[in-house]
């Protein structure tokens, strides 16, 4: 497994680097945003170098190119995630926008006063504000799933909190924090028994595992290209198609209308009623590509790989004194791993560890109402991927060890 | 297949077209456009014991939009409407002889699109 | 002037390259997108090689350089366009984004029953479709200032059009199809004078002459990335403080939070209000690095050069028998021409054109009601930039002969 | 100036902080918190004659706030309002004696931001 790793670190040039101090790089810092392969990279360098031009109404051979490519990244995404047609991949900024877009379309077409929307106490603040900004404009009521001291959703709420009344139940797949891995079916066999809709925040398992949309169930499926080896700048909304076709339209512009008079507009088919504007180009290339380079490794290899590291990572981790992790173990987790360390401020650690080119994360993680929940302000996070090593793992312990050294009275 | 999407037949085609303006009694009678470019098609059939024995088009736009409803009027006078709802892409491009990219592919199927919406009665042909 | 040109061409990959019939490029589709110089497209390389991590929140060393890159872009675009602080610089997707975030905001919080907003018959979808969609919403009233045969705004409609009851008044700069450079400081101060807000739509200007949004006094200011050398994927909205810090956030989730709670959100320092998740990060340092690109070369000069090549085009286009030019005379437009051509429909036009290496965009350029109050539903636009050559526009005349004689009778 | 965020001077304040608690009857009284990494920092003062006579600090968060924190209370012992009025960044950056990246800079600034909107009397300090 080590050499196949060794073969795949080739193909991240910014793994070859070291920072200030002069350490090389060890980052640890995925769940944030993953690096990019090569592939990737040149794929957009080539969009800008030989076919670069505004896609769809475009008649000359740069933009039938463009388009041709741009379209051909769209299906590459939905054979990905198993949708079953393009056109129900609706390319967004990221997980974010993929959200928004659901509570500004979806959410205000179908949520009064009286009904509720459930998300849980592990959200990202992605999953979070923008139910609390509708609840505060349309006056239904957010509640949310507690979450039980070991890092998992508390289901013996759910006969209480999953009711008629709840029409949208927002969960995340993979949790950013404790790492936690959803149990997706029984969620989803829960909320289709009182008649809710299901959205699922994706951003933490699409990149590290194999995912299917459909057998999944998802009525909606939201994540992000840079957690997954492709670009900023470009995320995805999956929706069901009946959902999708009912929906009024996010945002106005080009490319979403069929018609425009100045009495009024009609809107487009999908995917495009949803993508006002120029879109995205070179970031939709990319992401095609990302997703190529992901599946010739293999999502089920990636998860293996990094079950592996996180395991290790697990073990050597808590045998630092004053550590503490937090979350579940290493068998319910994906590939990253929250913690504390007594007496050092996440962001120090961070700091130090930085000095022996480590790159791991300090703070909320946008997960503020978890951390209140753990009563931290903040915790530091090592996240894997594809390219870390077990070998990465003893330089972060390592380093771990000299920050408590730094920070002894 | 040519790659040369303005090859003689299809100018023919576009500069005299066949079967275009209206019929007195249609029985079925279909319009739609192309957002992107403002093409637009309307079709018009009379039907006798399922068979297509009359049909026509209006609209305007490029060239290969008018001239590819002006060859599919001729090619479906004469056959069923059961045949015709099975029409497809694959069938057009053979039809037209040439090679098109996905952006003047959407000229080339707006007839087509018309066509089937009518036949199958429905409000818009679904993409 | 042609030497310039010559040694700026150098900077554009692009512009090497032939088409499928094997003629070397002549592209004047720059309204639709521009190339990208070198210098763009290494900055983008760079940051996935070398510097890549998500922004803001990292305390490690990858972290602190793309904050330093990404923030480091966001002043440079507000020095681009004269902004008193880089605060008020908000990146979104593009100009479309740009204006559907005030209309969901600003608009949202501002227009009721009565007030009326007012755009151009010559807007682009962008700046018409939102305001529809809100007007919908919301039952304000939304109207339009009317176009001359020649392509100006009819300004003696202004006494009727603009009253106490225009809370917003929404223009572009530069037209996308006529061409026209509105008279912004007689817009400006009619809108003053009964109290209107103002919205430029500058798509179609920053990427081509010098712009100061203090000097016009604009309250809202929309661009793209994408027409001025920089990548897809990126836009700026810039406003005025005091309306921005007023208004409410646009789309809800990480980093446009000052606090999170399960009860509810404090919302974060300007422009951080309005960029939730994870920003465009390769974008905004590629748009900076477009802003450095066009400032070496100076907006004055790259204004000059355009005027030059569309004047030399206005000229030999309006030789071509049958062709119609849509619009002012050369003086009052900026660099694009947009035309007709008797018995030849705007597609195959661009199809013939691109035979000979030629790329303009055929359609109604998302300016439906402009085509429509020409009574033509499409027509072609030769648009053209700081790197297009007189010997070019010959090239283009040459081939649209070729078109009239491969449709003539 | 150093490079070494955690030289010694800021990791002795960090660990014993000067000035730390809460004041009897503090005549001003702020407190801010930094969103991104939830660092918070309350700052008290005792104020004659225009004076600072007493300062105090309260709060949680990493070594470089904290530490800040701790020396900027001995700074301003004995100072005049007016003065703290004017204080900047680099005034920080001088007395930490470090070069700071942009990100933990808002550390730094926080103990200042907190510091200057209870010494202008605002609701927040604005960025
Ligand atoms: C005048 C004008 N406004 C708005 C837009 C929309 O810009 P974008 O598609 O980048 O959002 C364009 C470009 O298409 C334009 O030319
Ligand atoms: C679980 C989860 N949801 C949502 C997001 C937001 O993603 P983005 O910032 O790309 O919109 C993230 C990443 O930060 C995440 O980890």
């Amino acid at each position: 497994m080590q050499d196949r790793t060794e073969l795949i670190r080739q193909d991240f040039p910014i793994l070859q680097r070291t920072v200030a101090s002069g350490a090389p790089l060890v980052y640890l810092d995925n769940a944030a945003s993953s690096q990019k392969p090569v592939a990737v990279i040149q794929a957009m360098d080539d969009y800008y170098r030989r076919y670069n031009a505004n896609v769809h109404r475009g008649v000359h051979t740069l933009s039938e190119e463009a388009t041709a490519a741009f379209e051909g990244a769209r299906e590459k995404v939905a054979r990905f995630i198993h949708a079953p047609h393009s056109r129900q991949v609706i390319f967004t900024r990221g997980t974010t926008e993929s959200i928004n877009l659901v509570a500004h379309t979806w959410g205000r077409a179908n949520l009064r006063p009286g009904d509720e929307v459930l998300i849980t106490e592990m959200e990202h603040h992605a999953n979070i504000v923008p139910w609390q900004i509708l609840r505060d404009q349309l006056g239904f009521t957010l509640r949310y799933v507690p979450v039980t001291d070991q890092g998992l959703l508390d289901l013996d709420t759910l006969d209480e909190l999953l009711t008629e009344r709840t029409k949208l139940f927002c969960f995340v797949h993979a949790s950013n924090v404790v790492g936690t891995i959803n149990p997706v079916d029984e969620l989803v066999a829960r909320a289709r028994a009182v008649g809710a809709r299901v959205l699922i925040d994706g951003a933490q398992s699409v990149p590290h595992m194999a995912v299917d949309v459909q057998a999944l169930d998802a009525d909606f499926f939201a994540f992000s290209s840079h957690k997954l080896c492709g670009p900023t700048g470009i995320g995805v909304l999956y929706g069901k198609r009946d959902l999708l076709e009912a929906m009024p339209p996010f945002m106005g512009g080009g490319d979403m209308i069929r018609e425009v008079t100045m009495a009024g507009s009609k809107w487009n088919s999908l995917p495009y009623k949803f993508e006002a504007g120029t879109p995205a180009i070179a970031e939709g290339i990319g992401l095609g590509a990302a997703v190529d380079y992901l599946q010739s490794v293999g999502m089920d290899w990636v998860r293996a790989h990094e079950q592996e590291i996180t395991r290790y990572a697990y073990d050597r981790m808590s045998e630092v004194e004053g550590l503490r992790i937090l979350g579940p173990g290493p068998e319910q987790r994906g590939g990253l791993i929250a913690f504390t360390l007594e007496g050092v401020h996440p962001h120090d650690i961070a700091a130090l560890l930085d000095r022996s080119g480590v790159a791991v994360r300090a703070g909320h993680h946008c997960a503020a109402p978890l951390h209140a929940r753990y009563g931290i302000p903040a915790s530091a996070r090592a996240s894997f991927y594809l390219y870390n090593t077990t070998a990465e793992v003893d330089v972060l312990v390592e380093a771990l060890h000299k920050t408590q050294e730094v920070f002894a009275l | 297949m040519s790659d040369d999407l303005y090859r003689e037949a299809i100018l023919d085609h576009y500069k005299h077209p066949r079967q275009k303006g209206h019929l007195a009694a249609p029985d079925i009678q279909f319009h739609d456009h192309n957002p992107f470019c403002g093409d637009e098609i309307t079709i018009e059939l009379k039907v006798e014991n399922g068979i297509v024995v009359d049909a026509a088009f209006d609209g305007h736009g490029c060239a290969i939009s008018q001239a590819t409803a002006s060859m599919l009027m001729e090619e479906i006078l004469g056959k069923p409407l059961e045949e015709l709802k099975a029409l497809d892409k694959e069938y057009i491009l053979e039809m037209l002889g040439i090679q098109i990219g996905p952006v003047r592919l959407k000229c080339a199927l707006l007839p087509l699109k018309v066509l089937k919406a009518g036949v199958w009665g429905l409000e818009e042909w679904p993409e």
